[in-house]
């Protein structure tokens, strides 16, 4: 696969949501430890809601009709943030029915930058930002081939990388030992995300 | 779970028909989970909205009224309301004179509402302010007032912006007066036992069967110590310092208290407690000004309560003493 | 015991001082547990007096205030006040057109309250009445109604008789009509968890971890049955079940309802209850006025709820919704 | 003693109020059991405040002072039957600085009467009613020196009586079965009172 289209971003959509519903109770459990135990619901219902909708073929409205499907049925911080993401991706795909995969990284980046304005985050925090920093510095210049591998294993390095590492940002930060002993749970959730979304080999 | 409802999935909306059906004169709910007033935005005022999680009754919807807010988002227990609905509050408070958000600084809920104003400016063309409620001065240091999370004393805010609004000033002067009272505020909460977030079950912490926690939020957030129970003027004397340690009252001065139940702590023992209060800003030689003494900014079942003082000036005083009305509060 | 308070002992004194100093205009307390109007007695209108036991805000002391009682005699925690104390807060509510005692069914209440009503008889020459509120549809039956015991229903007496001794009638008119309105009540309430009094330092009895008792009266007074907690649903179909074998309402009949909390239970679950409530009565076709939902009669930190009927002709209609207010309960 | 004066009351007042506080804890267990515990406060806190009261010769106005300080130290049930009964006897005693002994027997029975229409109770519901009573009657025709045994008999009787009966009379009617195995509370102080009241031989 060397351009993205809307039909190939729901195919990706349609493996995220299982992939989500298969990782719910997992979340669940990790934000239970931190935050309010809603996670593997946020993001199992948004993807599903998002894999459901109707893409038009401009993938700029087709990244919108995500955005507004996570706005629909999750109001948690996550789902506002992934929303906040796809909307971002969406003004910059807007006008375009095919993407080079090598258009992917920028629009990871306009997405995490997105992210970081509107919950007021910053990178380090140990938070689902630092995944998609991590991410977006990973394939910036990988081609299309590694580009899925190289994704998936940054989003891993990110939660290796914060062990020991305080929560700063979300409920999480209230508990700052037992925080830095735990992975973070928006972390934990993209990292589910990424592997479901890349298409497995076999 | 010792709680009356019927699934736990329903406890918001139930909650909600029940609200409306029981004060028609003051609620009115014209879209899921957006309480309006009945007799709709009023032309040429400025609009006061607000919303967060439920399970704080009577905040927030409950001060949807004349002289308060116009209209109300609401989430599930403990949750933010998501950004369309959000949205639609903004829409259904517009009179055409703009829009303040007026809430509690809460993660989600500012993003949220981050997101609906801008909503709400591409679609609706509604112009839109923010005035964050971070009254509690145990959840950040006087550094960071920024952080904190805002609590009971959001009332005070609705009632002083509500009262502005009245008075046809425009966006700027009402989220000008708004941000003043915000400031005005300190709060600080103690807590006795949990309370139940219907979909979780559980209690969403634990305390030991004599054990206070000081400071700890109104979603179980953690506070300063935990200890055996103390006496109730011990534990008022305590939370009146760390209000004056960080906001100072002096002779003359003038301010509004309320003694708050977090929902079951009864009015006898909030009565204890502001015989206590009263007692320390006489000493103090400052003047009381409408105390509150009561439920206005609850979590369900929970036991403990909080203190917010607001520091009162002529202006603030005026506002807070002009006639308004919602089912749980009523002034003139 | 998890409550916020000094020397048990002191709890009910350094309660009514917290009372009395956050509402000086509704309250004062010219002798120790005897609360009056702080403008004294009307000249010429029927004075009401209640009492009864502490521990139930804001019944009884609450409910002093133009529009609704004269005077009150405070009792320790579910403890009558004595007869001396009574026969003092008849005295303060004395203006000359005689006095009535309105209170609830309780041994030692009606006990004391004789005794006080032959006190200012033989030393103050003032003439008494008495109306006992008997609306505990569980604690005795419909052919012992006399021997029920009287829970929320009272502030619906309070209201409407205060009302009537507004207009200036005469004691036998007020008795009267504050008699009609404790025969058109009727109450019934179920119980989660237990309170604490102060002195006893214990709970007042034991429910399981989720089991729930239909019918327990205020001061944990055995019920009907005990079992686990059903949905809300099906709690409020039970009780308004017993309250229609009571006293049937039929299409367009009139009615008041108050949805009580006990103390802990919140709003929230109270407004599913009322959804449920209402629901059944416009079933039946009768129109519910004037509805009540929250804490008006209370059992300290208790969780459970009451629910009260008060049906309702023109007069009682009239009284219900004359201009009153207290710190609890404005109308008008 | 074939007198009743008003020193005497008091000296019988005493020994009650020492008799009351000794009993105080058994009786606020007693009443644990089956109403609010107070019994023993009650009983102990009204004949301390009798036994301190100046007492005026007259013995109708000694018996109004016991009334008044019953009163005012007490608005439990028991306490305002106390209080009552001595009213009743008030009234009798007006007048008098002694009585005969002989004259008791009609003030027991009056004090009952009083206070069956005080608490609207009957005899034969298992309260404190029943053993005046008793009292009232086993003394009736009793000569000085033997009344006070007597009167004890009766006030024990009453309590073997009713056992296995239930309370039907205060809050104890609540709790039919417990009710019908304790003793009831009221009869209980009843005997104690008595007991402390009558001066022992030795
Ligand atoms: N302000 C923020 N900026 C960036 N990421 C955040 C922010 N707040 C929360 N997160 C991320 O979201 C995760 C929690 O998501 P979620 O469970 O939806 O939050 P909540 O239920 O507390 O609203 C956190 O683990 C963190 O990675
Ligand atoms: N109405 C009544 N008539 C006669 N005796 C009563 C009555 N009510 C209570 N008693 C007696 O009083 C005793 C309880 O007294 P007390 O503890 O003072 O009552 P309470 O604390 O419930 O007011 C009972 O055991 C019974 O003997
Ligand atoms: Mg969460
Ligand atoms: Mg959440
Ligand atoms: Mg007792
Ligand atoms: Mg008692």
């Amino acid at each position: 696969m060397a351009t993205l289209d809307s039909a190939r971003l729901k195919a990706a959509l349609q493996r995220v949501a299982a992939g989500a519903a298969a990782a719910a109770a997992e979340l669940n459990a990790a934000d239970g430890q931190l935050g309010d135990g809603d996670l593997g619901i946020t993001v199992s219902k948004g993807f599903a809601a998002a894999a459901e909708a109707d893409l038009p073929s401009d993938l700029g409205m087709a990244f919108l009709e995500c955005s507004k499907a996570f706005q629909r049925v999750s109001s948690s911080s996550y789902g506002t943030l992934v929303a906040t993401g796809f909307m971002a991706a969406a003004k910059s795909a807007k006008g375009f029915e095919t993407l080079e995969v090598s258009a992917i990284p920028a629009l990871v980046a306009e997405a995490r930058d997105a992210m970081m304005a509107r919950g007021k985050g910053e990178l380090g925090a140990k938070s689902v930002l630092d995944s998609l920093d991590a991410c977006a510095k990973a394939i910036e210049d990988a081609d299309a081939a590694e580009m899925g591998d190289k994704a998936v294993a940054a989003a891993r390095q990110t939660l290796q990388d914060f062990k020991g590492r305080p929560c700063k940002l979300g409920r999480a930060r209230m508990f700052t030992e037992k925080s830095a002993e735990l992975d973070d749970p928006g972390q934990l959730a993209f990292l589910r995300i990424v592997e479901a979304a890349v298409p497995t080999a076999e | 779970m010792k709680k009356i409802l019927n699934n736990p999935a329903d406890y918001v909306d139930e909650m909600l028909d029940g609200f409306v059906a029981a004060h028609p004169q003051f609620y009115a709910q014209p879209e899921r989970r957006v309480i309006a007033r009945p007799e709709g935005a009023t032309s040429g005022k400025v609009g006061i909205v607000s919303g967060g999680g439920s399970g704080h009754l009577p905040v927030f919807t409950g001060y949807v009224g004349p002289g308060f807010l116009d209209a109300c988002a609401v989430g599930d227990v403990f949750a933010s309301p998501s950004a369309e609905q959000m949205a639609s509050a903004i829409r259904h408070a517009d009179g055409g004179a703009g829009v303040l958000r007026l809430y509690g600084n809460y993660g989600g809920d500012v993003m949220n509402f981050d997101m609906a104003g801008e909503m709400v400016d591409m679609e609706n063309d509604i112009r839109t302010a923010t005035v964050l409620l971070a009254d509690d001065i145990v959840s950040a240091g006087k550094d960071e007032a920024e952080k904190r999370r805002g609590v009971a004393g959001m009332i005070y805010a609705f009632k002083i912006a509500g009262a502005c609004a009245d008075t046809k000033a425009d966006l700027d002067e009402v989220t000008r007066v708004a941000q003043k009272a915000a400031d005005a505020c300190r709060s600080i909460g103690m807590a006795l036992t949990p309370c139940i977030v219907p979909q979780a079950g559980k209690a969403n912490f634990e305390l030991g069967e004599n054990e206070m926690e000081m400071g700890m939020g109104i979603h179980g957030e953690p506070g300063i110590w935990r200890d055996a129970l103390r006496p109730a003027d011990q534990i008022v004397d305590e939370m009146i310092d760390r209000i004056l340690a960080d906001h100072p009252f002096s002779k003359g001065d003038r301010l509004s208290v309320l003694v708050n139940s977090l929902g079951a702590t009864p009015l006898e023992e909030l009565y204890i407690m502001y015989r206590k209060v009263k007692q320390r800003f006489d000493a103090i030689g400052a003047e009381i000004v409408m105390p509150l003494v009561g439920r206005y900014a609850t979590s369900m079942e929970m036991t403990g309560a909080t203190i917010t003082t607001i520091a009162l000036d002529d202006e603030l005083e005026r506002y807070l003493k002009a006639p308004a009305a919602c089912a749980y509060w009523r002034v003139g």
